[in-house]
């Protein structure tokens, strides 16, 4: 029994007991407020297994943007709690028998692992020097596995897409419904001033370090976009109709240049995604900038919901 | 029991909590935020696989890892779509259930859900 | 001279530890909501700046040390924020209980 | 043609670059289309479907004609560090099959989605392309990727494209039902992440065919398989996990509805096919098997009987897609035992596809008649149909043609893939699937009349119409039908071409410690090695 | 000092997840939020007593991140319940 290990235990506990609250809450805003905290443990969670590119994911998205949406909702469905009608009793008991059985299978995998343990880390770290990387992380996300990190991008364009044609049709092209304030806030207005010069040099820092250190342009866009929404929250700058060109096209620029440098894989390289030997980290850090600001984008609009006024002209 | 068995029992618990809140919480906006919960207790489960195959210097298999962040991408990308679906149908009927109420449903009326 | 460092750190942290404990203490017990925020705002301040103190001549310098004060800034400063922002949502708020 | 020695080597083909081509296609088309939008649409879409169909058709014949599978690694970098992509025969007719779906649908909703009528931008044509071309990227992405993970982004994109499709007319019981599809898929995907976690953890790699060689029948790959297929049944809308169909596939546009039950549902069924017969070849065993194929049943009884007692032609529809869908799930138990000793040329593998075709064809020809059907009425009330076949002569005869191979009629495909379906019953010896068949086929027959007899039914007064529909419109949707149909003249060819590239099955005999007799009886998966 | 420092970060996150009661007791959303905020603070001092304790300078950025975005919860927070307060409930917003 060391230090560390008690630090293990009571960090499971917390995220065990926050989880079973956030499940168990009578009213949807405390859950939402256990979730913001059970992100914030979850960081810590990751740090304690190594993998401190996923805790800097986790505290951007997990406590940060993930749980801006949901207060956001909670706050807006405040008065509908009531309406829903629970699930019968027998229902509740059956479902939980369930998820028991299937939560005791996978602890039983996790205590009884398999007797060969195979891990891709020598593999990955034996190809890692062709790449010019150093961060392992970043080899996997940008090299060996470049075509999940293409798509994942797409997805994110797609779930824009798929947020947006919720907007009415007169409204199409509008502006995003993200609640502003309207008075301006003197101290909020403080705060947008300060913290997004600020959160703009992290969030450089952080793309730039990824190559080399934990971090990323996943990291680095994150913070990026919650600078913008801050702004845009804060009324300093008005929000961007989504029917603006230059808004489109950077939404697009990381996916479209990172798909370029794919293609061009094919001539200069001989394959898809494959980087000509000695330009890798070159061509990776041009798309991995390229997608901080696109991602940097996609979330902000992301976040901001569905447009839901026009623009005055 | 080591630091890794120990958060590797915390992911099946947060699976199975969040697959019961999941099916069982009729409020959709709580059925997200069970989601969340689900996908994280995956992740972790991920994540303390990643870490058994610590080796070659590594505090853990980075692929796995590179795959939680992917993974974490996806699930917001999922949440912002189902919020926003949630709060439209909000707008449009002052009501966040999918409990069937109203006329268009008089023709489903034969499915035994 | 390892020893001082050590013994400097340690009180150092310990005292934040104790302002943590404070401000929780406080969130738990303190009558009202604006009462609540100023024992949070302890925490903020006090709590995290002996723990950065205490945890400064143990960091890479200069840059480690650069990050361990633009953490505890950047703390300070949402952290104030959000105070002033919660007590005029408070305020306007008729409080309840 | 014997199973290819080529499966198992990881190296790029000559032509493995049309499978990346295939995927990269849509996802230019996606970028394109965001960024451009407005007036532009038009020529991006008009540009991007043939030659995305080119593309696929040309996958099918360089598969056709080498007789092997195409196979590509991404970025040279092998599996299991990265990822391949691998058509094979089955990989490839699905692929023409989407393509010809797709481009079917493009062709049909070029009218609704196609001309803005307005100067600025109207938002649901642009995000209705946008959909359309994701779907297709999606989806052909899921049928040549070789990587568990990989397919899980795949099957998000695929979620991501087909939820906002549901409600893109944007009323109340639209936005319900897409949230509550939304909210199965998503319960969908994660447990279908989870089991791949669980074999990432246990086999170290996410690669398919490396997979097949390290599987064991242990409890971790039952546990995996058991939640990813979960996963995947609540994506396939199979029974009990069907509710969220009816009103995402009947609340789409038609063009929608088409894509929607003609491929999105058939993209998770593949993925359960690929899990079981090719990722885990000896986990399968007979139970499991009619564990799937009880569900089938189940969704065929259950979906032919609500789809008898729907008011409205789309829900109609969208229930006997439920039933359909269960038809698949046949597969597992006939293919599985196929007796003969090689699963990829028993009839049932071959009846399963053939249904999984001719069902894409016909649903979406169906789907497309009924939105014609609702263009001119104003409405789908199927009791209001009365004289309609008059008015809309070809859309009548496409619902016709489209009901004759759902129902099994000789000689459509439809009946091609029941027939071959119930003599792999009866050289299983599982004659109960034939009984259930049998009556599906009943049911399916009850359901199409009750339409057409309304249909051809003569009233005094004509019914009032609401608008016109465009003959090209009727052409397509007809075309579709006649390729369900048409498929039953060709029925031994497929049976070669789903044969290319099968894994002959790694020689791992199951590690049993007691098995039930019926189990070593059927299990045909031992003893079959190369 | 390693273990110190762990020990301490251990005492920091346990004094300010008991606050968590708070979001238990509330009464009003701002009581619970501050909660949250509270843990904030005591997540990145726990972050950055574990990486001087450890040695690994990266979780420094991690506690940075937490930093960067701690007022961003209850920023959110605060705009959403003003407005919907504000505004008249949306089945009568005329459209």
């Amino acid at each position: 029994m060391n230090a560390a290990f008690i630090f293990d235990v009571v960090l499971a506990a917390l995220v065990f007991t926050i989880a079973t609250w956030i499940i168990a809450a009578r009213d949807a805003f405390s859950a939402v407020v256990g979730f913001v905290a059970y992100g914030l443990l979850l960081a810590l969670v990751w740090v304690e297994l190594s993998a401190i590119d996923v805790a800097l994911t986790e505290a951007a998205i997990g406590s940060g943007v993930t749980g801006m949406l949901l207060l956001g909702a909670a706050s807006r469905l405040r008065k509908t709690e009531p309406t829903a009608v629970s699930v019968g009793l027998p229902m509740r008991l059956l479902a939980a028998v369930l998820c028991a059985l299937i939560a005791a299978a996978l602890g039983f995998l996790v205590l009884f692992p398999p007797g060969t343990i195979f891990t891709l880390a020598p593999d990955a770290m034996a190809h890692l020097p062709e790449t010019g990387l150093r961060n392992p992380v970043a080899g996997v996300l940008f090299v060996y596995r470049a075509f999940d990190t293409l798509l994942e991008k797409v997805v994110l364009v797609l779930a824009l897409v798929g947020v947006w044609s919720l907007a009415l049709d007169r409204f199409w092209g509008g502006i995003p419904g993200l609640p502003v304030f309207e008075q301006p806030n003197t101290v909020l207005t403080l705060l947008s001033q300060l913290l997004p010069p600020l959160g703009i040099v992290v969030g450089i820092y952080m793309f730039w370090t990824g190559a080399n250190n934990p971090g990323g342009a996943f990291q680095g866009g994150t913070v990026l976009a919650a600078m913008w929404i801050l702004v845009m929250i804060a009324g300093l700058q008005h929000m961007p109709s989504t029917d603006r060109r230059m808004l489109r096209l950077l939404v697009v620029l990381g996916p479209a240049i990172f798909l370029v440098i794919g293609l061009l894989g094919f001539a200069l390289a001989g394959s898809f995604l494959a980087y000509p030997p000695g330009y890798a980290k070159p061509l990776i850090i041009i798309a991995e900038a390229a997608l901080t600001v696109s991602i940097g984008v996609t979330l902000g609009l992301l976040a901001a919901g569905p447009p839901e006024r026009m623009a005055r002209r | 029991m080591s630091a890794v068995t120990l958060f590797g029992l915390c992911g099946p618990a947060l699976v199975g909590l969040g697959l019961f809140g999941l099916i069982t919480n009729p409020q959709p906006l709580r059925k997200i935020i069970a989601f969340n919960l689900l996908g994280t207790g995956t992740f972790l489960l991920f994540g303390v696989i990643a870490r058994r195959g610590a080796a070659a210097g590594l505090g853990g298999d980075p692929v796995p890892q590179a795959l939680v962040i992917t993974g974490i991408v996806v699930a917001f990308a999922a949440t912002a779509m189902a919020i926003a679906l949630l709060l439209r149908l909000f707008q449009e009927s002052g009501a966040a259930s999918l409990d069937s109420s109203g006329p268009n449903d008089a023709s489903e009326a034969t499915d035994p859900s | 001279m390892t020893l001082a460092l050590n013994i400097f750190t340690a009180l150092a942290v310990f005292a934040g530890t104790f302002f943590f404990l404070a401000g929780t203490v406080g969130l738990l017990r303190f009558p009202d909501a604006l009462t609540r925020l100023h024992a949070l705002t302890k925490a903020d301040n006090l709590g995290l700046g002996l723990v950065v103190l205490g945890l400064l001549p143990r960091v890479e310098w200069p840059f480690g040390a650069f990050k361990l004060i633009s953490v505890w800034l950047l703390v300070q400063l949402s952290g104030a924020i959000v105070a002033q922002l919660i007590a005029d949502f408070v305020r306007r708020e008729e409080p309840h209980a | 043609m014997m199973p290819s020695p080529a499966f198992l080597t990881n190296t790029t083909t000559p032509d493995g670059f049309l499978l990346v081509l295939a995927i990269v296609l849509p996802v230019i088309g996606i970028l394109l289309l965001f960024a451009l939008g407005g007036r532009y649409v038009e020529r991006i879409v008009l540009l991007l479907v043939p030659a995305g169909a080119g593309v696929a058709a040309a996958v099918f014949a360089t598969v056709w004609r080498g007789g092997r599978p195409l196979v590509y690694i991404v970025g040279d970098w092998e599996p299991p560090l990265g990822i391949a992509l691998r058509a094979d025969g089955l990989s490839a007719a699905m692929m023409i099959t989407v393509a010809v779906v797709v481009g079917a649908t493009a062709l049909f909703a070029r009218e609704e989605f196609g001309r803005p009528r307005q100067q600025s931008e109207a938002g649901a044509p642009l995000v209705f392309w946008i959909l359309l071309l994701a779907i297709w990227g999606a989806l052909n992405i899921i049928v040549v990727s070789d990587d568990l993970f990989n397919l899980y982004v795949a099957l998000e994109l695929l979620t991501f494209a087909a939820v906002p499709l549901v409600c893109l007319k944007g009323s109340e019981e639209t936005i319900k039902a897409a949230l509550r599809y939304m909210l199965f898929a998503l319960f969908g995907s994660v447990l279908y992440l989870l089991g791949t976690v669980l074999i990432y953890g246990a086999y170290g790699t996410l690669d398919i065919a490396l997979l097949a060689g390290r599987v064991r029948p242990e409890p971790v790959a039952w546990i995996a398989a058991a939640v990813m297929t979960m996963g995947l049944l609540a994506k396939t809308a199979l029974f009990p996990f069907h509710l969220w169909l009816p009103p995402a596939h009947a609340g789409a546009p038609a063009p929608g509805s088409a894509v929607l039950s003609a491929l999105v549902v058939k993209g998770s069924f593949f993925l359960i096919a690929r899990l079981w017969f090719d990722a885990m070849p000896g986990v399968m065993n007979f139970a499991a098997t009619q564990m799937l194929a009880t569900l089938g049943a189940g969704a065929i009884l259950f979906g032919s009987v609500l789809a008898l007692r729907q008011q409205r032609l789309k829900l109609l529809i969208a229930y006997s897609t439920i039933a359909q869908v269960g038809y698949l799930f046949f597969i597992f138990p006939l293919a599985a035992g196929a007796a003969a000793g090689n699963p990829w040329s028993g009839f049932g593998w071959t009846g399963g596809w053939m249904q999984l075709f001719s069902h894409a064809f016909a649903k979406a020809a169906m789907f497309m008649a009924a939105g014609l059907i609702a263009e001119t009425l104003g409405h789908d009330r199927i009791a209001g149909f009365g004289g309609i076949a008059q008015i809309l002569p070809v859309t009548t005869f496409t619902f016709g043609i489209a009901g004759l191979s759902l129902m099994g009629v000789p000689p459509s495909g439809g009946f091609v893939a029941k027939w071959l379906l119930l003599q792999a019953t009866v050289m299983e010896d599982q004659w109960w699937w034939a009984a259930v068949m049998l009556v599906g086929g009943l049911l399916a027959g009850g359901y199409v009349f009750l339409v057409l007899g309304k249909a051809l039914s003569t009233t005094d007064a004509p019914p009032k119409t609401h608008g016109s529909v465009a003959r090209s419109r009727e052409l397509v949707a007809l075309a579709l039908a006649l390729c369900a149909f048409s498929l039953g003249l060709v029925p031994l060819r497929p049976s070669e071409f789903l044969q290319i590239g099968r894994p002959a099955t790694p020689a791992v005999a199951p590690r049993m410690k007691s098995v039930p007799l019926l189990t070593m009886q059927s299990n045909p998966l031992r003893g079959r090695g190369l | 000092m390693a273990s110190i420092l762990i020990g301490a970060a251990c005492f920091v996150l346990a004094a300010t997840a008991l606050g968590l009661l708070r979001i238990l007791r509330g009464p009003a959303d701002a009581d619970r939020m501050m909660a949250a905020q509270l843990l904030g603070t005591g997540g990145v001092a726990a972050l950055i007593l574990l990486a001087v304790a450890v040695r690994t300078p990266a979780i420094v950025d991690v506690a940075l991140m937490l930093a960067l975005l701690a007022a961003f919860a209850s920023v959110a927070f605060v705009s959403s319940a003003s407005r919907s307060r504000d505004k008249a409930p949306p089945a009568t917003d005329p459209r």
